[in-house]
């Protein structure tokens, strides 16, 4: 078996690895906002057949810095009626949510922050974290549109964390593990030996094959919900509840919000790619393999979906709060047990 | 039970179609003019300006002949123009389409913050003097530099010039008062 | 080091769990138990056993403080932030304090009273293993029973909120 | 997907605490500045005042000091999204007390302008809808098709929003020569991104669930209430001035009135209400080709227009279909160059006052849509 863990290897187990393992996520977490941020920029204009922004920069490259600066040196306002232990705090708790689900993310197979057994279900327990920071944040506010769209994101959340759960327990049983980088294993080799293609395995699989479709986009759905992203963002829905349970933040507290959303929405996307994508598996059998080219794989395969998500965000309208519980609570979930018994028959058979 | 099945295809399916309508934009060329970098009043693409655009009002003081009918026409009562009567034989220059002039055109100002670009002056000016041009970038930090008097910009007229004819006029006036008085 | 975190654990745990209880605002209390359960989870981890510290993580912080502060949100006056609990007045510090002492005693007395066996550790490979055989085979009852009431109420939550 | 009417609800048993709510005036989706003060139960809406005046500009007042000409700019910026057949009805009803011809080709020119027009603000009306509604996308598509339009007008007029086009007696000026070229172009366009459109939002699955069976507007309420223009019509009454008194020369074409019909949902909803502005765009397009096919290029477009202006003693009502309802003017004339009163009907502030009988018994991210669907501008609700 390989190494788990390639900065151990170099340096021994000691703090100073731990101090850069833990930062390393940090460091891939703010070149990726920045790109994202650019991408739902310039992805958004384009698809508008606008040019996006232009004046920072070639082309703007630079905007998303500029962003980041303005939001940086904004007042940090807080509202005079607001419950300032808590209003301070939501941000914060937000952020450190979805920071801690990069703790178990396999970026290669020499690299993960913390190899632990359980990782497919530590991404589901953190991913419930967050909520709370949510319902801080749109309590303390003290404004009816943010006290609405805390009490919305919560339900919305916890609604839609069955789905993923279900889909969740549908790839444990598959892979027969909860180790992220055990299932990569059971995916290496070609595209079709997959989660999303059924598995490795003979060719009873075909008959299987819609059912694990299926899963993957009840999972896609689900994890746009979580990530509050159109035609789910009914939480920050700005034609009736203006921006939401942020709607009274400013400047840097702001931008620990809009942080949080954007490694979740890498989240969401890195867990697609490890339990439907091969992870840091070359789609081509060892064309490209090994650790480095992983990374590559990796991070690719999790931006295609990081794309979907903008890409879905700008073409969809979005849905009224029951018509989401509806789709939860009487689509998603009925047809994720269907496909978690057929997926289960297929692992009883093979 | 149909029908439901019905729905959630018909919510995937719309869905996908609406994907491939944005994912066909998305490589389509923009329609973005880069305004500053590209003005308007050159070829810019299907959205350039036309000539006869209306922006701000150009007044040629050589063609005024201070007839007021601007400032009657206007809407908004942005136009204020002060004229002084000439005295016989120091009529002001003709205009320069040939026309006679007998009215000093001692102020003639355009409040552009009032102006509503309406084009009704252009069209009651019986010698053509106000006219709308494609000029529209003439923002600036202060409104009252908005209000252009355009004897003073075009210098037509100066300070002591305007001040020799008031004199002149209001001379006239007391010697026709005198004659009005004491008849010969 | 596991030394430290415990401590930073038990302190997390203790500290909040004293807002808990002494808070005059209900929502702090709510919100404290968001770093109560935290540092429980904490200490779960320190003590090997992973997969019930992430089930702390996501029935206790995921479900049941939601529920709680849901709770809260509906059934007092949601749109101001001067929300009181009612219930710290002396009569009730008195009686609880009373009742904690006992149990407090009680339970320091139990610990001293009763020989513990240093047991020689081995570091499970994994917990999630060993929790599905025991609760497929020497505890399938339970389970199973378990798993009826809750699908009962279940039931019963939807019948109930149903409109009619 | 959810059939549900929430009409239904009986409101004496549910008996929780209504909550008022204050929507706008800074609110993103109203449209302007506009307030509606709606009285909540839970999420459901029981009852909505619109409080309406923060864009009062005295326009009727304001009339009566200015001359006939001079009102025209006014006129303008009443529906400043519409402003060509804002213009229309006041010059018809004034060429009528003047008694004055106008040529044949004005006609064409105002009939072809008032239907682009009309395109134009139905393409707003359906994309700020499809943004109330979530959709980003359709907004643009739709603006960039309009700034077409825009440019069109401006040629012929100078102005992109506010023409002062439309003369008494005639046009302020003629058209640009490639006038004929630009507008099969515009409309060229026009239906391909109607067609994107219909695929990209009005027949999506999702805007359809926002839509169907929302804000319900019983075509007797909306007769009670003199609603006109497309919400009329989407209620499913096929009342259009162009075809009930044709004005202008609108009865030489051969055009539909397209009505609710409830394909998706009921009759009168705010599906309706937008399929209605949909396939009206289409049907303008239609005229507008007819227009151009008999469009007579020879004439001046000036040769009637009047060097002063002064009504005979009287008074008049002259109206005409705008896109958003009925405008009219009743216009008073003391014999002067100055109208005694002028009373405008506007369509906007009539629609709005239908709005509560149509957003009570729905959720408040109804209400949202149903006041996006009613399309007001609240240039001409406070005038």
């Amino acid at each position: 078996m390989e190494e788990a863990n390639f900065v151990f290897n170099m340096i021994g187990e000691n703090w100073i690895a731990f101090a850069i393992i833990s930062l390393l996520p940090m460091i891939f977490l703010l070149a990726y906002a920045l790109i994202a941020i650019l991408g739902e920029l310039k992805i958004s204009a384009f698809i508008q057949e606008r040019l996006g922004p232009m004046r920072t920069g070639p082309w703007g490259i630079i905007q998303p810095v500029a962003e980041v600066v303005k939001l940086l040196q904004k007042e940090d306002i807080t509202p005079d009626s607001a419950n300032k232990p808590l209003f301070n705090l939501a941000p914060f708790i937000m952020f450190a949510a979805s920071y801690a689900g990069f703790a178990v993310i396999p970026f290669s197979s020499y690299f993960v922050p913390s190899g632990i057994n359980l990782g497919l279900f530590f991404l589901l327990a953190v991913g419930s974290l967050g909520i709370i920071g949510l319902l801080m944040g749109g309590w303390a506010s003290n404004n009816k549109y943010s006290l609405l769209g805390g009490l919305r994101a919560v339900a919305q959340i916890v609604s839609y964390e069955i789905p993923a759960a279900m889909v969740i327990l549908t790839i444990a049983v598959m892979a027969g593990s909860l180790d992220l980088q055990e299932i990569i294993r059971q995916q290496s080799g070609w595209f079709w030996n997959w989660f999303v293609f059924g598995g490795s395995g003979g060719w009873i699989k075909i008959i299987f094959l819609p059912f694990s479709f299926i899963m993957c986009i009840i999972y896609i759905i689900a994890s746009l919900a979580e990530t509050n992203r159109t035609p789910f963002d009914i939480p920050e829905g700005e034609s009736e509840l203006v921006a939401g349970y942020h709607t009274e933040y400013s400047g840097m507290k702001f931008a620990m919000f809009f942080f949080a959303e954007y490694a979740n929405m890498f989240i969401v996307s890195a867990i697609i790619t490890i339990i439907f994508f091969g992870g840091w598996n070359s789609p081509f059998g060892d064309f490209m393999g090994g650790p480095i080219w992983g990374v590559f794989w990796f991070v690719s395969k999790a931006f295609v979906f990081v794309f979907l998500q903008i890409w879905l965000r700008w073409t969809l309208p979005r849905l009224r709060v029951d018509q989401l519980m509806y789709v939860s609570w009487k689509v998603l979930l009925p047809f994720s047990f269907v496909c978690f018994l057929a997926l289960s028959l297929l692992v009883m058979l093979k | 039970m149909k029908d439901y099945f019905k729905n959630v295809w018909l919510g995937v399916w719309t869905a996908l179609i609406g994907m491939r309508i944005t994912i066909d934009h998305l490589f389509r060329k923009n329609v973005t003019v880069q305004y500053p970098n590209v003005h308007p009043k050159d070829k810019a693409g299907w959205m350039d300006m036309p000539s006869n655009a209306r922006n701000r009002l150009y007044v040629d003081m050589d063609e005024c002949n201070g007839c007021n009918s601007c400032a009657r026409a206007c809407p908004v009562n942005c136009i204020s123009i002060e004229t002084v009567r000439s005295v016989p034989g120091d009529a002001p220059p003709p205009l320069a389409s040939g026309g006679k002039r007998n009215l000093w055109v001692s102020q003639f100002e355009i409040d552009f913050t009032k102006c509503c670009f309406c084009s009704l002056c252009t069209e009651a000016c019986p010698t053509g003097a106000i006219v709308m041009t494609t000029e529209f970038e003439y923002s600036s930090y202060n409104r009252y530099d908005l209000v252009y008097n355009f004897v003073k910009l075009q210098n037509s007229m100066s300070d002591e010039k305007i001040a020799e004819v008031k004199e002149k006029w209001a001379e006239h006036q007391k010697e026709k008062k005198k004659e009005a008085v004491e008849p010969k | 080091m596991e030394d430290l975190l415990f401590y930073l654990f038990a302190f997390v745990v203790i500290g909040s769990a004293s807002v808990v209880v002494l808070s005059k605002n209900i929502m702090y209390s709510a919100f404290s138990l968001l770093f109560t359960f935290f540092g429980v989870a904490g200490l779960y981890v320190l003590l090997f056993a992973d997969f019930v510290a992430l089930t702390q993580i996501m029935v206790y912080i995921g479900g049941i403080l939601v529920l709680i502060i849901f709770g809260v949100l509906l059934t007092t006056k949601i749109t101001g932030v001067d929300i009181k609990s009612g219930t710290t007045g002396k009569v009730q510090l008195i009686t609880a304090s009373v009742v904690v002492v006992i149990i407090a005693i009680s339970l320091i007395l139990l610990f001293t009273n009763v020989e513990w066996v240093n047991q020689e550790f081995v570091q499970p490979n994994t917990t999630i293993d060993s929790i599905g055989f025991a609760f497929m085979t020497k505890y399938l009852l339970p389970f199973e029973i378990a798993a009826v009431l809750l699908l009962i109420a279940l039931v019963g939550a939807t019948l109930i909120a149903r409109r009619k | 997907m959810s059939e549900k009417k929430y009409i239904d609800i009986e409101f004496s048993q549910l008996d929780s605490e209504r909550m008022r709510l204050f929507m706008g005036p800074q609110h993103p989706s109203t449209h302007g500045v506009l307030q509606l003060e709606v009285e909540l139960d839970g999420e459901i809406v029981t009852d909505l005042i619109p409080h309406i005046g923060y864009l009062h500009r005295c326009f009727e007042k304001h009339a009566e000091n200015m001359t006939y000409p001079q009102i025209i700019p006014y006129i303008d910026r009443l529906d400043y999204i519409s402003s060509m057949n804002n213009e229309l009805p006041y010059v018809m009803g004034l060429e009528k007390m003047l008694d004055i011809q106008v040529s044949e080709k004005v006609e064409y020119i105002r009939v072809i302008f008032s239907e682009l027009n009309r395109i134009a603000n139905h393409q707003i009306a359906i994309a700020t809808f499809g943004l109330d509604s979530g959709a980003f996308t359709p907004f643009l598509y739709y603006f960039r098709d309009r700034e077409m339009i825009l440019t069109i007008f401006e040629k012929a007029s100078g102005g992109r929003l506010l023409y002062n086009y439309f003369w008494v007696g005639g046009l302020a000026a003629d058209v640009h020569p490639t006038f004929k070229e630009d507008i099969t172009e515009a409309i060229r366009i026009i239906r391909d991104t109607n067609a994107e459109i219909l695929n990209l939002l009005l027949k999506n699955k999702i805007f359809i669930d926002r839509t169907a069976n929302v804000g319900i507007l019983p075509a007797d309420i909306a007769i009670s209430y003199g609603v006109t223009g497309p919400i009329l019509r989407a209620s499913g009454i096929p009342l259009d001035l162009r075809k009930a008194e044709p004005y202008s020369i609108y009865e030489r074409f051969d055009f539909d009135i397209p009505v609710g019909n409830g394909e998706v949902g009921t009759v009168g909803d705010c599906w309706d209400r937008n399929i209605v502005r949909f396939r009206e765009m289409e049907e303008s397009c239609k005229i507008i080709e007819q227009a151009l096919k008999t469009f007579p290029s020879q004439g001046d477009v000036r040769e009637n227009v009047p060097k002063r202006i002064r009504l005979p003693k009287g008074e008049i009502y002259c109206k005409a279909e705008n896109p958003k309802g009925e405008l009219g003017f009743y216009i008073i004339s003391d014999g002067k160059d100055k109208p005694e009163r002028v009373k405008v009907r506007a369509p906007s502030f009539v629609n709005l006052s239908a709005l509560p009988e149509m957003s009570r018994g729905y959720m408040f991210a109804d209400l949202v849509m149903i006041l996006g669907s009613v399309d007001i501008v609240l240039g001409e609700v406070d005038r």
